[in-house]
Parts: structure tokens; C-alpha cells; sequence
């Protein structure tokens, strides 16, 4: 008995196993998908390790140096130094930290509400909780969320965990959506009839029968949000409503920097790529997994 | 005689009007979901717009004076319909930032934003396609590789870095456009007509006043046109490689249609409708967009009117821009909506069928 | 075929629009002065209360009396004035004769009155410090104010006060039920008009983008060139432009687009550039006071010795440094251009971490500073104030306290200050000389208790009976000499409770093209220095500047 | 000389996977006149061959590695693409399986023969026909493939119309400028059989009438016997047999078209289980020789070196296998 539970279970292993395989196999296929991957392990491994690898770490902090402010680039200072004497190159590092971070609270807290009222409203199909759910996320939907991100932020003390809030807010109606579609799809196949006749409870059929079916396209929508997020998050704090002095943050030093424009140029430029270079892999790497997951629109 | 075309027509016209009301009704009851969003969050969260809208020096007499002028001191329900009702009256209250009704400075900036909203998009089409009809037609070319490139990167990169790039690089460091408004500042500008500063010179014949205000507009359209032109350019390019595929596209071919024929006629029209489809979100892009790339070229628009309520929490301007961005986003999409039926006989034959 | 006929067409468009470049690029030398600054959002006298706003009155409008360098007023509409009976309440002003508003015609007692009454009436702008007033017509040239209150302070006031043309507005009233029989009192017309008497006329007001205005030839001071060079004249046409962002601005003035900006906000490279180049000139005007209030009521900048050793940990000269170049400088609680200047602790203002440290000890907080926290907050997009911030944020890590620095836009940074309760510990205001008398300002309306419900007045949660009492006795004491003798009393007593952090004072540098002069005189008040009256245009120099 | 003529026609494929040979030395001739049968199974290189005698085929992937294609004596492969654009509108024509996808869905019946029409050069000495010739035109052609109410169906679009009536529009489209040869590349496949046999009554009529060349590929036998002439069976890129078609189908040479015959009934699908054991070759590494050698019970090792010619078996029936090589 014991002996064919492990077997089993190495069998569903090595099941396992071919699958990634074959994920690779096709992800891998892409060599852009590779780079924008590669790239975004670099940028994740310099972001936790960003006290260790930059120069200057306590740069990222309080710290002011006015007498060694809006130095160019140079062997002590990659990136040059800002408008307050702090190691433009340390600051980006550390602004990747809390890109990342942003994006991954902002998705881990958008995306789970949403999933779930898409499955309510998906199995509830054509009922008044489909109605609601719907039509609430077609308020939430009529406008593009940087606006009402704004006009949530511009109501709160401005900070990271505040952004992080009104962009959550806005995300969960996306993931709605897109889940209500494939669970609606779904609701009519055999297996959940089968379920429901054998009289599994609500809660079983949502995540146990249908969420299972809706990963892939979730899964690849994450990974192009991360890049949108982290695009909408930058956006705020260009608007300075975003994490605050003397958090290093890459929006914020963009506009920082564009006010000291065209002399000092590398207190924006530099900043500006570093946002460019993340959103591109983030984008590379959600195409490599609609590839994989062969997910036509999300 | 009435052809039998014509019957066709008419039943298309008559189920069209019918699915437009529909769409209108809905669009109605989500701007009134949207206004009550708005309105709690602009009126729930502490905050003290009586004294953003008075300033530093107003007393505390002067800011009562306001909070019952703007029923601040009623309770959420009642303010809320002292704007409902306000509203039906067209109006929409009075702006605490610039101390004008509303409605004035709507028609003020509105046209403004418009004008860069409608060259953006007049660009990111006419490049947009380009680059998608020329890459998918060479598709695997080295044109076609360049164009991935620069999609990729277009798609990327935000508006406002696109903005301060170009600003940087071509009238910072090259001097050759010119960086902020809409027309030098010694320049007269013509009379108000449309609110479109080049057509409104070209109006009043103006020709350079035309001229200079088309070379403002072009760096801040092109900052935000980008991102579509290269969404938009990927789209064109994946849809024009998948029909060229099609077995229709190699029967004209092989029936001595000519060339330019199929690409703009028969190759285009089919391709072009996802663009089309994704030109209503575009629009919703172009707009929020807006709000970073008039900021920095000092565009005097809608978006930077927006973004200034929005940081002196200006309620009553406020709550207009959301519901005016609202409300041209359902108008986009039902004008997109009707577009597409025009272009896509399928989608046609279908709703006039349901 | 075609596409030749194509090409032929694009070549003929293009040498059309290089045609038109060219055009636009010639001119003849104007007597026109473009000036940034004003984003001035209304120009009704009764409303306008911005430092925006005020700039803009000193031009469209006059008012009764005018400042003057000493920070007394002296005669301009009104030629004397009086109190009536001895108690302060009664004000009896002569007018000058003569003085024609824009329309032509003369300004009478008629009008000055029923300016009055509408300031009052609309309880919008400057009007808060004037409490309640009833104005009464005399005769033709006289006109009486009655107050609800005394004030010995009541003419000096008057420097905001600017009569408008009764008939005109009158004229202009759209019906509304806000007040009354006079409905809307002229409000939306007097946004995009004048009614006034001052040196220039509007000609267009865009509000928020643009003003322009021409000069008035009947203005009542006259365009005399006494003290002037010979070939400075006035200027003919002043136009008002809104920037805020100040890259663009650099281009703008470097392309000579822009003659004249008056709000200072350069960066330092900017400064430096300017000061370079031989054909711009920055001239300096009125200063500014940073001031960062501690709020008495909040741990842990309730404990004196707290506040004190931030004083003393802040390192005034690492965050001046550069900008000393350009006249930023220690301050006090008034600026040191004001007469009557007192310099406060610490002195000479530079960080003392040994003295820091021993304050910090004395404070009740000195067991557990691992627990308590300095909020410090300032208005969004300020980058000075940002520093000043970073500075302290990094001076008291050193004493290991954590300084939290944020920057929320205006209205929510106005709105936490309305009470004791939200406003954070502390808090950076930068303080133009915007309301009159100006020691008054920084004194009287800053610390009194009682006093008008002005922003700042919620940081002053402080009680001491002498100072309030010798608060009081300014508004009482109508000779100016007495007191300026109590301010300069004051100025140590309320600096020994440590009530707020003055890193510098910010003069306001005003950058311009080398061809304009002004301005003839300088006065600490927002208002007066950007009357362009004061401001002359050298054509000759311009033509040679610009080569034509 | 023939009106048509391919000689060792060799095309292949460049994939991700590999290079695909698809064609290996394909030789077909059409006679003015004449109407000429190609069966085999699918995937054996019948739409490959049509569309390379089009030169419609997509290149790259697909490239021409040798042989030649001669239209009267022209050779299609070497002409300019603006003279193969002119034989396109006065020479040949072609109907493809699909009438679903041989339509574009965007575009009215009546535009698209409209736009065939405008670029034919049918007009008098090859110019181009005026408006009224161009509608009068459109509505004999599709009257002649036997539509109802020819003007409403120029007004209708092609999802607007049932499998049939499109391909009948297809064959209005391809019949409308008096091509001199048709290729028909399995023209009734997707239809029902009622409606093939319509259709297919309907496109013999008419290619009789304005004597048209025809070149059809089909998998039905039936419709072999009833409208050909002359047929080729054609294996894993090249011609095996060809003869009158009465005789070919009477007594088949080539292995592989005995064995094709044997499972006639099921000749629509998969491969030809029942007659031939093994499936068609990879084509990434095919085998060499005659590519049928691995599934022939007659195999030799001459088999497995060499392409076998065309030997004469019979009068105006030739194999291409070497038990014929006497």
C-alpha cells in the first residue's frame, strides 16, 4: 500500500518534472525571453543583496553631503551624485528593492480578491452576484487606474505602503475579469457538473475545480503586471506621491533629476533606464510564459 | 424600387440604434457608479478642502463661510445630491483652486488636451500601421527585427521618461524644438474657436501661428504616441503576418489583384480591426498619459488641471475630470464599438442576427 | 508619376514651413517685458489673497496707502488719515484728487466705500484682518471706516486693501442669490477684468496661464524718468506667464523669450549659470524665512529641552553651504533685512552636537530615544524644504533619533496643520512677507493665541502670559517707534522656548535680462518689488543685445 | 509543345526543425486543352506543386532548389514578378479546397470580382475593361456557375453565403477572366457530397464550354475518372505513374499505385492502411531513392540509390520504378 502511495508519488514527480521540462524546453526557445530572464534575476539578486553590492549603502538612507553634490560620473561615483550628494548608482539599486517590493505587495494584494470574486461571479453566472460583481468592476474599470490611483493618493499621506494601497485597490477588478472569463467558460464542462452532482461544496469546486484551470493565464498576466505596476508606481512618485525622502525611489529620482536637467544630466537619465530595463524584462519574461502556457489574450 | 441592399441596410441602421441606446444606458449607470466612487473618496478621506481652497491666510470665519457654501458641514448622502442636483443644471459647482465655475475651466482646458490627445493618436496610427504593415509584410526581415526591437523598448518605457528624453535631447541639447506650451509667449494667439490651436490659426489664417503651435505639439504627441505606435505596430504586424497566411490573401494574389491593392485594401482592412479594438484602452492610456507628459512640457490641458485639483483637493474639480475622463472613455468605446461594426461586415451580420 | 508629383509637394511644404520659421524669428525690437510668476488665479481685489495674487494687484490696482522700506505706510490713494475719537475704532481717510481708473474716470469717496463694503461682504482674501468694517462717505474725497474692534494697526492694513470702480462692477454683476441684491457682487466679471487705477491695464487674463496688461498713460504717480538712466523707459506692455518648472524657464530666459522672473525658484547650477552670463543679471529682493515650527503639543517636541537640542544638532552650515553665494544667510524670527532685528539661539547658528547632546539628556525623552520619533513634514515639491529635512534627518540619526521626513501635496499639508492633534511634530513653511505690516505678520499672527485662525497660528499652542500680553500691546500701540521697541522686546522671549528651527533665510532672486532696470525701490513685502512701475526697459541695450 | 510543363521540379522547406524536402524532382505537362488529374494522399506535395506553378508559395519558408516550370515555353520560376502578375490575370487561374477561406470575410462578393476584373487586362488587345463591362462581367459569371439572383449575391458577404454558393463564387472568381488554365486543387473537399457533385458537374460544363486546360488535384476517384484525361499519382513529392486515365485506373504499374487502388473507398484520410503498410516519409530526412522503397514489398537495392525515371510501360503509360527499367 505504502510502497504504491511512493510510487505514485514519484510518478506525479517525474510527471512533474517533464512538464517543466517541456515549459523550459518552449520558454527557452525565446532567446529575448532568456535575456529579459537573466536580467531579472540580476536586478532581484541586486536588490536583496543591494547593501552588500553598492558603494555607498548608506547613501540609500539619511544621509546628506551638500558639498559633493552634482558630481558627474566617475570611477568613485558610477552614476554621479545627485542634488544632495548621494551616490546616484547606490540609489538606483536600492530603488529597484522597492520597484520589486511594490510590485509584488500591490500584485499579491490586488490579485487575490480579484481571482475570487471572478470565481464567485463565473460559477454564479447570470445571477444578480454575477450582476454586482460585474458591474461593480465596470465602475472600477471606466476610468485607466493611474487617474484614479491619483486621486486616491492625492487624498493620503503620501508613502510607499499608501501607493502600494491605492494601486491594490485598482487591481483586483483586472484579475475579475479575466477569471470571471475562463470560470464562466468553465462552469458548463463535465468535471464541475460532476462535482456539483457529487455534492462538493461551493468552496471545493471554486478553488479545488476551477482555479487549477485558470493559473495560466493568471500566472502570465502577473508577470506583465509586475512591469505595469511598477510603470503605475513609478508614475506616481513622478508626481511625488510615492515612497518618501529619503527613500530611494526610481520615479522620484527621475524627477529629481529632470529639474536639473540638461547640466546634470545623469541624476535622470540613469534612474530613467534602470525603469526602462526592469519593465522591458518583466514584459520579455510574461511573453515567454503566454508562449509556454500557449495563453492567447490576457 | 427598394434594392434589396437597401433593406439590409436599414435593419442594420435599426438594430445599430438599438445596441447604441444599450451601450448609452449601461455607460450611464457605470458614470453613476463611478461618481459615487469618486465622490466618497474625495469626500470621505479627512482632509480640509475649505482650507486648500482659501489658503494660508483665511481665517477661521472664511473657512466656515466655505464649508457651508459647499454643504461640507451636511452629511455624504446630502452632499451628494446637492451635486446631483447641481448637475443636472449643468452645473458642476465651483472650483476651489481657481475659484471659477467648473464647467469654465473644463471648456478652457479641455480642447487643449484634446488637440494632443487626437495628434498623438493620429501619429501612433499612421507610424503604428506603418511599422506593423512593413513588418509583417517583410516579415523576418531585418526591418522586422528592428521593429521588434523598438516595440519591446516603446512598450517599456514610460511616457514621462519618453518625455523627458525627448525634451532632453532635442530642445535641451539639439535646440531644435522647443520645450513648454502650446505657441511662443510673445505670439498672439488667434481667436478661440474649436480650441484647437492649429486649426484655430489656420481659422483665422494664421499660417505661422499654425506652423509654430504644430512644432510645440510634436514633441509632447510624440511622447505619448510611442507606446502605441509600437503596441500598435505589433498588433498590425502579428495580425497582417496571420492573414497573409489566409488562403484569400494568395487568391487575390493568384487572381492578378495588384499589389498595392491587396496590402491597403484587403490585407489592411482585416488587419487593421484589432488595432481598432484596442483603440478604445489606447485612448484610456493616452489620457492618464497625459497627466505625466503635460506635466513635464507644461502643457496648459485637461491633465495638468486634473493633476493640480487633484493635489489641492479641489472636490467639485475633482469629481468633473473623473467623470469627464469617464465619460469620454464610454463615448471612445462606443464610437470604437460602431467603428468596428463598419469595418468588420462579420460583426455586423452577427449583432443585426442577435 | 505620382510620386514625384508626391515629392514635388513635400519639398514645397517644407520650404514653406523653413519660409514661416524664419518669419516668425524677426522682429523688431519691443517695448515689451514678459515676466514669470503668476500663476495668478483671481484678480478680484475682494478674493485675491495668493502671493501670486498680491503681485498682481500692485499692478492692476492701487491701494489706499502704500508700504514702505521701513515697514510703515506711507500716503498713495489716501493722502492723510486719522483716528477719530480716541478709542481705534474710527478711521476717517482723504483722498487724493485726480486719480482716474482705468475707464477714465475719477476715483471719489463713492467708490473707495463701496469697495469696502463688498471686501468685507465677500469674507474672501485679504479681508480676515480687518474684521468687521462700515464704510461711510464723508464727501467727494473723504470716507470713514468704523471697526468692530480697536486696531492701531488699521492704516497699515490698508496696503491690501484696492478700491475698484463701483460703476463698472455694478455694471458687471450676474445674479445670484450669494449676496443678496448685489448677487454674484461682480466676482466672475472681475476675473478676467479690471476696475482699478494701477500703472497697467488688463488686457487678457487667462487664469492660471496668462495675463497680459498695457501700460495705463493716466496713471495718478505719472511716468516721470527722474532716477533713471536715459534711455530706461517704462515699459509699454507686461506679460504675465505661469512656469513652475524652472528647466524650462532657464531655456525660456536664455532664448530671451523671458525678460523678468520673480518667484527665485532656481536650482543652484541655474544660479550659477546665470550669474555667468553677461546679458542676464539676478537681482535681490525681498527675503524669505524657512521656518520649521515644532508642535508643542506632540511627543516628543513637547519637551523643551527636546526642541532645543534640535536647534542645536542641526548643522546650519552644510545645508546653507553652496546657496551662501547667493545670500542665504542665518535668520531669526523676523528676517534679518527688517528693522528691529533680534538674533536668536543658537548664535552663531552652527551645529553643536556636544550641546545637542546634553539638551537631549535633560529632556524626559532621554532613556528611551530608541522609541520616539520626529515626523517632519513638508510641501510636496519643494526641494529646499526636502533638504532641510534630509538634513535634520541625518543630524539627529547622529544623537540616534529617527527623523521621518514626507512631503504630502499643499492641501493635505494645510489640512493636517488645522490642529493640534494632526499636525506633526514638525512642520517647513517657507515665509514670504505677504500680509502688511510685516512684523505684525511674523510676529502678532503668528504666535498670538487669539489671533485670526491664519494656518500658522495652529503651530503657536504655547502659553506664556507676558508674551501675549506684550503681543497685544503692538495691535494697541499706534506709534510705530514704541513698537518697533516691543518686537525687538519680543523676539528673545518667544526664542527662548525653542518654538521653531530657522535653517536660513532665502532671499528671492529675481533673474533678468541685463536691458531692464529695476526695481527702484525694494520693499520686504510680496507685492510692491514686482509693481512693475517700478521696473524700466533699456531698448537701446536690447537692440544691441539682441543684434537688431 | 505543352501548354504546360514542369521538369524536376525540387522544393523544400526550412523550419525550426530542419530542412523539409519536399519536392524531389516533380514533372507534370498539360496540354492546351487537356484536362489533367494529380491524386495522392495528403501531404504528398499537390498544393505544394500547384502553388509553386502559381508562385504563390511563401518564400521563405519554402524555396525553389531546382527545375523548371515552363507555360509556354516560358519559364514561370525565372519570370519577373511583374510578368507573372500578367500571366496571372490572362492565363491562369486557380480554385482552391476552401471555399471558407478562399473568401475574404471583410469584403462583399461583388468587390472582390469587382477588383479581379479591374486588374484582369480582359479588355480589348489585353487593356482594361470599362465599369459596365466589369459589372455586366461579374453578374454572367457567377450566373454561369448557376447562383440565383446573381445581383443580391454581389451585395452579400461570403459568411453571408452557405459552402456552396462560395465556392461557386470561387469559380465565378477564377473562371470570370477567360483564364487559359485552371489548377483546381481539391475544389469540392469541404463540401457536401450533394453539393460536390453539383459543383463539379457545374465546373465541367463550363471548362468545356470555354475549353479551358485544367489541372486538378483531388482525392476522389470518381471525380478523376468522370473529368480528367490523363492522370499523375503522385508520392512523397514526385510522380510515380501517369496514363489516360482509364487505363491508369485499370491497371495501375507502380506499386504504390496498386496499392492505392486497392484502398480506394478510404482514400480521403490518414494514409492507406489497408493497402500499403508504413506511413509517408519524414520528409526531414527522406529516404533516398525512391522514397517509396521502405513501404515496397518489391523493393531492390537499386531501389535505395537513385530517383527511378519515367519507363514506358504501356502506350503513353509510364512508372517511375525500376522493375519497368527493361
Amino acid at each position: 500500500m505504502r510502497q504504491e502511495r511512493k510510487a505514485d508519488f514519484l510518478a506525479s514527480l517525474a510527471q512533474r518534472r517533464r512538464t517543466l521540462a517541456k515549459g523550459w524546453y518552449k520558454y527557452s526557445r525565446n532567446p529575448l525571453s532568456v535575456l529579459g530572464l537573466v536580467v531579472l534575476v540580476l536586478i532581484g539578486l541586486a536588490a536583496a543583496l543591494a547593501p552588500h553590492i553598492t558603494p555607498y549603502p548608506a547613501q540609500a538612507g539619511a544621509y546628506t553631503d551638500f558639498q559633493n553634490a552634482g558630481k558627474p560620473p566617475s570611477f568613485e561615483h558610477f552614476f554621479g551624485t545627485d542634488r544632495i550628494g548621494r551616490d546616484v548608482f547606490t540609489r538606483v539599486v536600492f530603488g529597484y528593492r522597492f520597484s520589486l517590493l511594490l510590485g509584488i505587495v500591490v500584485l499579491g494584494l490586488g490579485v487575490a480578491p480579484g481571482v475570487v470574486l471572478g470565481l464567485i461571479a463565473g460559477y454564479h453566472r447570470g445571477t444578480w452576484v454575477e450582476a454586482v460583481i460585474m458591474r461593480t468592476t465596470d465602475v472600477f474599470l471606466a476610468v485607466p487606474p493611474l487617474v484614479l490611483a491619483l486621486a486616491i493618493t492625492a487624498m493620503l499621506t503620501p508613502n510607499l505602503l499608501n501607493e502600494m494601497f491605492a494601486i491594490a485597490l485598482l487591481w483586483w477588478p483586472w484579475y475579475c475579469r479575466l477569471v470571471f472569463a475562463v470560470s464562466s467558460s468553465l462552469r458548463s464542462q463535465f468535471f464541475v457538473r460532476e462535482a456539483e452532482l457529487s455534492g462538493a461544496s461551493e468552496a471545493h469546486i471554486l478553488f479545488r475545480e476551477m482555479l487549477p484551470n485558470c493559473l495560466a493565464p493568471i500566472l502570465t498576466k502577473m508577470t506583465l503586471d509586475m512591469g505595469i505596476v511598477i510603470l503605475l508606481g513609478a508614475s506616481l512618485s513622478f508626481i511625488g506621491l510615492g515612497a518618501q525622502p529619503p527613500t530611494p525611489c526610481l520615479g522620484t529620482m527621475v524627477a529629481d533629476g529632470a529639474k536639473r536637467l540638461p547640466g546634470e544630466w545623469w541624476g535622470t537619465i540613469f534612474p530613467a533606464l534602470a525603469i526602462v530595463i526592469v519593465i522591458l524584462a518583466f514584459n520579455l519574461v510574461g511573453d515567454g510564459l503566454r508562449d509556454v502556457f500557449a495563453v492567447e489574450e490576457v | 424600387m427598394l434594392s434589396p441592399s437597401r433593406v439590409l441596410e436599414g435593419a442594420v441602421k435599426d438594430t445599430m440604434l438599438k445596441y447604441i441606446g444599450l451601450r448609452l444606458v449601461q455607460s450611464v449607470f457605470v458614470l453613476f457608479g463611478l461618481s459615487i466612487l469618486i465622490f466618497f473618496i474625495a469626500r470621505v478621506v479627512p482632509g480640509d478642502p475649505a482650507r486648500a481652497m482659501m489658503g494660508y491666510l483665511a481665517t477661521q470665519d472664511q473657512l466656515q463661510a466655505v464649508r457651508v457654501e459647499m454643504h461640507l458641514d451636511k452629511s455624504f448622502p446630502v452632499q451628494y445630491y446637492y451635486w446631483l442636483r447641481g448637475l443636472l443644471h449643468g452645473d458642476l459647482g465651483r472650483s476651489a483652486y481657481t475659484k471659477r465655475p467648473v464647467v469654465t475651466d473644463l471648456v478652457q482646458y479641455i480642447p487643449a488636451t484634446l488637440e494632443l490627445i487626437l495628434f498623438a493618436t493620429l501619429i501612433s496610427v499612421v507610424l503604428g500601421q506603418a511599422m506593423g504593415i512593413l513588418a509583417g509584410y517583410f516579415r523576418n526581415s531585418w526591418f522586422d527585427g528592428v521593429s521588434r526591437l523598438v516595440s519591446y523598448l516603446g512598450i517599456a518605457t514610460p511616457s514621462f521618461v519618453i518625455a523627458i528624453l525627448l525634451m532632453f535631447f532635442f530642445s535641451q541639447v539639439l535646440h531644435l524644438a522647443p520645450s513648454v506650451g502650446r505657441i511662443p509667449i510673445m505670439m498672439t494667439a488667434p481667436p478661440t474657436v474649436t480650441g484647437f490651436m492649429v486649426l484655430d490659426s489656420l481659422l483665422a489664417g494664421q499660417f505661422s501661428t499654425a506652423l509654430v503651435a504644430l512644432t510645440h505639439l510634436v514633441l509632447p504627441a510624440f511622447s505619448l504616441a510611442v507606446i502605441h505606435i509600437a503596441q500598435e505596430g505589433r498588433i498590425t504586424r502579428s495580425s497582417i503576418a496571420e492573414n497573409l497566411g489566409k488562403d484569400y490573401i494568395t487568391m487575390h494574389r493568384v487572381h492578378g489583384i495588384r499589389t498595392s491593392r491587396i496590402v491597403f485594401k484587403y490585407l489592411l482592412r482585416p488587419s487593421i480591426i484589432p488595432t481598432v479594438t484596442v483603440m478604445g484602452l489606447d485612448f484610456a492610456f493616452l489620457m492618464s498619459n497625459a497627466f505625466l507628459v503635460e506635466l513635464v512640457f507644461m502643457w496648459p490641458g485637461f491633465a495638468r488641471y486634473a493633476l493640480t485639483t487633484m493635489l489641492n483637493k479641489d472636490l467639485n474639480a475633482m469629481v468633473a475630470v473623473v467623470l469627464v475622463i469617464g465619460l469620454t472613455f464610454a463615448v471612445v468605446n462606443l464610437l470604437v464599438d460602431i467603428l468596428i461594426t463598419f469595418l468588420d461586415p462579420t460583426v455586423r451580420i452577427q449583432r443585426r442576427g442577435g | 508619376m505620382r510620386t514625384a508629383r508626391f515629392l514635388c509637394v513635400m519639398v514645397a511644404a517644407f520650404a514653406l514651413a523653413i519660409g514661416f520659421w524664419c518669419h516668425v524669428s524677426l522682429g523688431a525690437v519691443e517695448n515689451v517685458v514678459v515676466v514669470n510668476g503668476q500663476p495668478t488665479i483671481t484678480t478680484d481685489p475682494a478674493t485675491a489673497s495668493d502671493w501670486y495674487d498680491t503681485e498682481a494687484m500692485y499692478n492692476l490696482y492701487s491701494p489706499l496707502v502704500y508700504p514702505t522700506p521701513e515697514g510703515s505706510v506711507r500716503p498713495h490713494l489716501a493722502t492723510s488719515w486719522q483716528a477719530v475719537g480716541g478709542d481705534l475704532t474710527h478711521w476717517r481717510f482723504v483722498l487724493r484728487q485726480g486719480v482716474k481708473f482705468h475707464s477714465g474716470y475719477e476715483m471719489t469717496a463713492d467708490d473707495v466705500a463701496f469697495s469696502m463694503t463688498r471686501f468685507i461682504a465677500m469674507k474672501s482674501g485679504n479681508s480676515g484682518p480687518l474684521g468687521k468694517v462700515t464704510a461711510t462717505v464723508i464727501d467727494k474725497y473723504t470716507v470713514d471706516f468704523v471697526l468692530d474692534k480697536p486696531s492701531a494697526l488699521f492704516p497699515e492694513t490698508l496696503a491690501l486693501f484696492f478700491p475698484v470702480e463701483k460703476a463698472l462692477v455694478l455694471a458687471n454683476i450676474k445674479t445670484s442669490d450669494k449676496y443678496g441684491d448685489f448677487g454674484d457682487y461682480g466676482e466672475d466679471w472681475l476675473a478676467t477684468h479690471d476696475a482699478g487705477t494701477g500703472p497697467y491695464m488688463m488686457t487678457l487674463n487667462v487664469p492660471g496661464t496668462r495675463l497680459d496688461t498695457a501700460r495705463f498713460v493716466d496713471y495718478f504717480e505719472g511716468w516721470s524718468n527722474e532716477g533713471w538712466g536715459p534711455d530706461e523707459v517704462p515699459i509699454d506692455r507686461v506679460v504675465f506667464i505661469m512656469e513652475a518648472d524652472y528647466t524650462s524657464l532657464m531655456t525660456i530666459l536664455k532664448g530671451r523669450q523671458m525678460d523678468l522672473e520673480i518667484n527665485g525658484g532656481w536650482t543652484l547650477p541655474q544660479l550659477r549659470e546665470i550669474q555667468a552670463n553677461k546679458t542676464l543679471d539676478l537681482t535681490s529682493c525681498w527675503a524669505q524665512n524657512v521656518t520649521v515650527y515644532m508642535n508643542t503639543k506632540a511627543v516628543p517636541t513637547d519637551d523643551e529641552h527636546f526642541r532645543k537640542a534640535i536647534l542645536y544638532a542641526f548643522d546650519y552650515a552644510s545645508v546653507v553651504g553652496p546657496w551662501q553665494a547667493f545670500g542665504n544667510g542665518p535668520t531669526g524670527i523676523i528676517t534679518p533685512n527688517m528693522a528691529g532685528y533680534v538674533p536668536i539661539e543658537p548664535q552663531p547658528p552652527v551645529q553643536n552636537l556636544v550641546k545637542a547632546q546634553q539638551e537631549l539628556a535633560l529632556s524626559k525623552y532621554a532613556k528611551n530615544l530608541k522609541d520616539v520619533k520626529v515626523v517632519y513634514h513638508f510641501c510636496g515639491g519643494l526641494d529646499f524644504e526636502e533638504d532641510v529635512g534630509l538634513q535634520l534627518q541625518a543630524d539627529m540619526a547622529k544623537l540616534g533619533v529617527k527623523v521621518e521626513v514626507a512631503g504630502p501635496p499643499w492641501a493635505q499639508f494645510g489640512a493636517e496643520c488645522n490642529s493640534a492633534e494632526t499636525t506633526p511634530n514638525m512642520t517647513c513653511w517657507l515665509f514670504a512677507p505677504q500680509a502688511f505690516p510685516t512684523h505684525d505678520y511674523y510676529l502678532f499672527s503668528m504666535f498670538a493665541k487669539k489671533g485670526l485662525g491664519w494656518i500658522f497660528e495652529s503651530h503657536w499652542y504655547f502659553d506664556d502670559p507676558q508674551i501675549e500680553t506684550l503681543l497685544n500691546a503692538t495691535r494697541a500701540e499706534a506709534d510705530p517707534v514704541k513698537r518697533l521697541a516691543i518686537y525687538t522686546q519680543l523676539q528673545p522671549l518667544i526664542a527662548a522656548h525653542a518654538l521653531a528651527l530657522y535653517p536660513y533665510q532665502k532671499p528671492t532672486l529675481f533673474a533678468h535680462q541685463s536691458y531692464i532696470a529695476g526695481p527702484k525701490e525694494s520693499i520686504p513685502m510680496v507685492g510692491p518689488s514686482e509693481n512693475m512701475h517700478n521696473w524700466r526697459i533699456n531698448l537701446t541695450l536690447k537692440a544691441q543685445i539682441t543684434g537688431q | 509543345m505543352a501548354l504546360l510543363e514542369a521538369k524536376d521540379l525540387h522544393v523544400g522547406y526550412r523550419t525550426f526543425e530542419g530542412y523539409l524536402h519536399v519536392l524531389n524532382g516533380v514533372k507534370i505537362e498539360v496540354d492546351e486543352g487537356e484536362r489533367v488529374g494529380l491524386v495522392g494522399e495528403t501531404g504528398c506535395g499537390k498544393t505544394t506543386t500547384v502553388k509553386t506553378i502559381l508562385r504563390v508559395l511563401p518564400m521563405p519558408p519554402a524555396q525553389v532548389q531546382g527545375g523548371e516550370i515552363l507555360y509556354r515555353g516560358e519559364d514561370v520560376l525565372r519570370m519577373s514578378t511583374h510578368a507573372v502578375r500578367d500571366l496571372r490575370r490572362r492565363e491562369i487561374t486557380a480554385i482552391f479546397q476552401d471555399p471558407l477561406q478562399a473568401l475574404n470575410p471583410m469584403f462583399t462578393v461583388g468587390t472582390q470580382l469587382r477588383d479581379i476584373l479591374k486588374d484582369s487586362k480582359a479588355g480589348r488587345d489585353g487593356g482594361r475593361l470599362t465599369k459596365r463591362d466589369i459589372e455586366k462581367r461579374c453578374i454572367v459569371a457567377l450566373q454561369e456557375t448557376g447562383m440565383p439572383d446573381p445581383e443580391r449575391i454581389m451585395t452579400n458577404y461570403p459568411s453571408q453565403l452557405s459552402g456552396g454558393m462560395r465556392q461557386r463564387v470561387c469559380i465565378a472568381e477564377a473562371l470570370s477572366r477567360e483564364a487559359r488554365l485552371l489548377l483546381a486543387d481539391e475544389p469540392t473537399t469541404n463540401l457536401d457530397v450533394t453539393i460536390q457533385d453539383q459543383i463539379l458537374r457545374k465546373l465541367d460544363e463550363l471548362v468545356d464550354e470555354k475549353g479551358t486546360s485544367v489541372l486538378m488535384i483531388t482525392h476522389s476517384m470518381g471525380v478523376v475518372r468522370d473529368l480528367t484525361q490523363r492522370l499523375y499519382v503522385m508520392y512523397a513529392g514526385s510522380m510515380v505513374e501517369t496514363a489516360r486515365t482509364k487505363e491508369l485506373l485499370a491497371c495501375p504499374r507502380h506499386p504504390y499505385t496498386q496499392g492505392l487502388m486497392k484502398s480506394v473507398p478510404r482514400l480521403t484520410g490518414e494514409g492507406i492502411s489497408e493497402g500499403i503498410p508504413g506511413r509517408i516519409p519524414n520528409y526531414l530526412e527522406p529516404p533516398s531513392g525512391c522514397r517509396f522503397h521502405p513501404r515496397c514489398e518489391h523493393v531492390m537495392p537499386v531501389c535505395k540509390e537513385a530517383i527511378p525515371p519515367f519507363y514506358a510501360v504501356d502506350e503513353d503509360h509510364f512508372a517511375a520504378c525500376y522493375l519497368y527499367r527493361s
